[in-house]
């Protein structure tokens, strides 16, 4: 095809759909049980170099206890895509720059650094401004893109974004003209995650699995991936499934693990589940402003923590998730 | 006598009253997020709200956090994906979009990708396009609501992540931008702008009560033109301050802000 | 770009990005009340010379209402989506070769003339073997890719399928070879209709619309058509739409009219709601292989029928319906 | 002694015996379907059937009369779209489809469009390609199931609606089409037909009991080479018979068909 302009941006990750069928061919696709630890499931399935993808919207829906364990389990060095990215991505820099990991090694960047109003992580502008992690440019929609292709199974879809821009400049995109109508598009290479998480509401063994409220990009990150990891709010029984399909938005055959972690989402927020915990995410902030503040913080709250359910305890455990969920439905507004 | 009111008090008023009725906005949190709020308690009651990661049409019972929480979506008649907004944006459905950014250049470009050294090592690493660059390529109308000073207003952008109109007439569409889209309305502490139809450039719309141009120019890094007759913006009607604060930001999440 | 091949097919409608951009900047897009009857629902929004398309899967979940309404407006002159298309297919070609019409004057072909393990309709095969429609080959596929594009506002998809093939000779499609693996893809251009119709279970007056069961291309169709008509077996509260908004899969602003009728997708399938009646498809069947005949039926069943309701009522009206629901849930089996 | 059975019976059970445990399939009505709810009943429960217009996985009460009806996603574990049918299979993740056609030529490629005229005025206007030529491209394993007469099995097809080998060795990877793709083998009332390693044509793989070569030549438009050692195809087994008479079919739906 006759390229117009190219961005110089490195791709981090094979485009080609031919060589993610050769992987796929060999996926295991029967409905079998697939319930495990978020432990077994992260050093099963998340391995060193790989390109690492990560569900929700930064602060909703978010599969918090994966990201966890990915620092626990150690250095990883992973490409990952920050796609709406915001207490994932702090989570993850916090394996890079504080003497363990790297955890991550490269991003392909739309949205990272920020908490959206809550403000800019002191710790990940330290790490992105290093230079350690290789970077490339994008935008939520054209990342979003690039999943939707792998999920399509073309090695590459059109869009009408980024164009003329430094953003595209600083990307792997290239511009064409339509064949049919000679409007210019920039063409997005696929996006095949090695492995992707995903927190859901409620899953079967298999894999099954329902949201409810916005889906972001994770039905064509689901997709995308060559292994997936759920983590869900609750396990509910296959025939619950099976008595209405139309409510599956992730098939089994995508799924390799499926992990029951209820409050998985903290503290984020989980629709129709429970509010984000804006407390807990300033400490955050405020903790990452100085370096020694910040390791002792990961000591408590990560490092030095058995389990997911260990960090909600020590979050403030049930009685904290009560108001969560009184938040969530605003029942302290009187609602 | 007109109610006493505040710089963001002001500024969500003027970027509610260009809000038509009927029309479609694709908003943030904050200012945004209040302007169309007030815009549908005053003269806009069928404007239509639509959120990036997925929310239609909601009934916003509080400030969303987050443009993907769940207040984004509360009693929305949709819920669905992101792809699934910005491509009724790029269908051409959605007509008017709110951004900021850490520097603006006088053809409405922004920056919200880094400040400073090189792209390797930014002085300053920020969070990068986010939606916004799709939104400002898709959308009809961009509006900017943002601070006015120097550091801010620059003629040359660090990093131009979002398009406004590039280098000026024709860049947009030479990118292969749709035709038809681009900056709107600038609304800052001081003033209002919009741009020129012939240069693209940005250009002093109307003057906020009590500043002069003198002072908007001393406040902006690049060459200001004016457009004539040089107007003075409305202020805040007392009913318009108290639906903003009595029911739209009653927790003073926004106006509070200054 | 490129074209390494290239179909004969013709376009019957216009895959710019930028024309459909300056058609829908103008659409209403306010929460209105759009509910009306089909009469007037057709008469307004389906005009002669449209490129039409149709939802569902053939005898599955049809708007049966607005194809009889076609036929009893008269002349239209329809380019026609050929998709998974089989009574309701059957239904337009009753528009051409007898005397009316011509209801068709191109289409786009997927599947069409057939009615899967039902045979293949007389008449259709009469009228697409008369010459006097124009015709195009596609794939259930690759229309359905079609709609995606123009779903996506983009003025082209690519996809993996056709290539090779004489299907792909007599289309409109294009091979390129993709700039960042090269791996060859069949280029389809965005189809978007003038005008489309599509049953569901419910939908609220402004066009919220509730699916249940297969989607088949119908999400893409609703968002791909420049006007949309949406027939239901119910309408419901604009609240009940707001109490569960993951359930909504079709948003207001791309319908145009909002028609209630029950059984609508009568003599097809209705998922969760009735079952196909294969007694009068048979009857349909049988009456084409005679035209006298099948004018005389047409005049029972359509021309000479004031409403659907009438329809159905000279169908065997609610008993045969109840009958039809207790199949649809097996009930004849005991279950 | 063995069971009396039918020729429909016969072809069922052979593609039945193909269909490996934990595999996916995108069946169609009738024998396809038959023969996947045959093999999940026998040697392959974990065989994952796919319907074209959405349904996955479901549990068919009764044979389904359209791939599109309510039956096709029976207590499925879900119902989706067909783009996301088609795009599992262009992913790479469903191993089987079973396809038919009105001709078959000695590459396995296959003709639905018509027979007979020119294209604008064919003698016959078939269906054309629905799903086929789709599912023909992008599924790892292409089944025929078909009768076995001259007028089907011809040198040349009148239009080639969907892919089988094409003109021969390479030609799929030569297209376009995904490596490791094509057609496996054609199940007649005749015989069971496989392709040469080297030049992708078809030939006799297993005479049916009872059938002679020249039988299954007679009745074949082109030259029909034979694997060696040419077998005897297994007949059904009273437990087959037993499961597809009993249980999926017993309205003999399809075996009552011949």
């Amino acid at each position: 095809m006759n390229i117009l302009s190219q961005g110089e941006g490195a791709l981090f990750s094979d485009p080609s759909a031919d060589r993610a069928r050769q992987f796929f061919v060999e996926k295991p696709r029967a409905l079998t049980d697939k319930v495990m630890t978020v432990t077994e499931a992260v050093h099963r399935f998340i391995h060193d170099d790989d390109y690492f993808a990560s569900g929700g919207f930064g602060c909703a829906r978010i599969p918090t206890a994966v990201l966890h364990e990915i620092l626990r389990q150690g250095p990883k060095r992973l490409s990952f895509a920050g796609h709406t990215a915001t207490h994932d991505f702090q989570i993850l820099c916090a394996g890079n720059g504080l003497g363990r990991g790297p955890t991550l090694a490269a991003v392909d960047i739309a949205y990272i650094v920020g908490l959206e109003a809550r403000g800019l992580s002191a710790h990940a502008r330290r790490v992105m401004e290093s230079g350690e992690v290789a970077c490339t440019e994008w935008t939520n929609y054209t990342l979003a893109v690039r999943f939707k292709a792998a999920a399509m199974g073309v090695p590459f879809l059109p869009a009408r974004s980024m164009l003329g821009t430094d953003t595209f400049r600083h990307s792997a995109a290239r511009v064409v003209a339509c064949p049919f109508t000679g409007e210019k598009v920039a063409l997005l290479p696929a996006l095949y995650p090695d492995v992707a998480a995903i927190h859901v509401h409620e899953a079967d063994r298999y894999g099954n699995c329902r949201i409810r409220g916005t889906t972001v990009a994770d039905l064509d990150l689901a997709r995308a991936a060559r292994r997936l990891i759920i983590t869900c709010e609750r396990l509910i029984p296959g025939d619950d499934i099976r008595q209405d399909p139309s409510r599956t938005v992730i098939p089994f055959f995508c799924v390799d693990a499926v992990c029951e972690v209820p409050f998985g989402s903290y503290p984020g927020n989980m629709p129709y589940e429970y509010f984000s915990d804006e407390d807990h995410l300033r400490q955050w902030l405020a903790a990452e402003k100085d370096v020694t503040t910040f390791g002792a913080f990961l000591e408590t709250h990560i490092y030095g923590v058995g389990d997911f359910a260990d960090y909600l305890q020590r979050c403030g455990g049930l009685s904290r998730l009560q108001e969560l969920r009184r938040h969530e439905f605003l029942l302290h507004r009187g609602m | 006598m007109s109610t006493p009111y505040n710089a963001m008090e002001l500024m969500i008023c003027c970027a509610a009253r260009l809000l038509e009725d009927g029309r479609t906005a694709a908003v943030g949190t904050g200012v945004p997020c209040a302007a169309a709020m007030l815009a549908q308690r005053t003269h806009a009651p069928h404007l239509v709200m639509l959120f990036e990661a997925g929310g239609i049409a909601p009934q916003l019972p509080t400030m969303p956090i987050s443009v993907g929480d769940s207040r984004s979506f509360h009693r929305a008649v949709m819920a669905t994906s992101m792809a699934d907004i910005m491509e009724t944006c790029q269908r051409g459905l959605v007509d008017y979009t709110f951004l900021g950014g850490a520097q603006i250049d006088p053809y409405g470009n922004l920056n919200s990708t880094l400040i400073g050294g090189d792209y390797v090592h930014p002085k300053v690493r920020l969070p990068g396009s986010g939606g916004a660059n799709d939104l400002a390529s898709l959308c009809w109308r961009i509006f900017v609501v943002t601070n006015h000073d120097r550091r801010r207003f620059v003629e040359k952008l660090d990093f131009l992540t979002t398009p406004g109109y590039l280098t000026g007439p024709g860049a947009r569409e030479q990118a292969g931008l749709p035709p038809g889209t681009g900056p709107y309305r600038v609304i800052t502490d001081l003033a209002v702008m919009s741009y020129d139809d012939e240069t693209k450039r940005m250009q002093v719309h109307s003057l906020h009560p009590g500043v002069t141009l003198a002072q908007v120019r001393a406040a902006t890094g690049f060459e200001l033109g004016v457009r004539e007759p040089l107007a003075v913006t409305e202020p805040p009607t007392p009913g318009e301050l108290r639906i903003l604060r009595e029911e739209v930001d009653p927790h003073r999440y926004v106006i509070g802000r200054c």
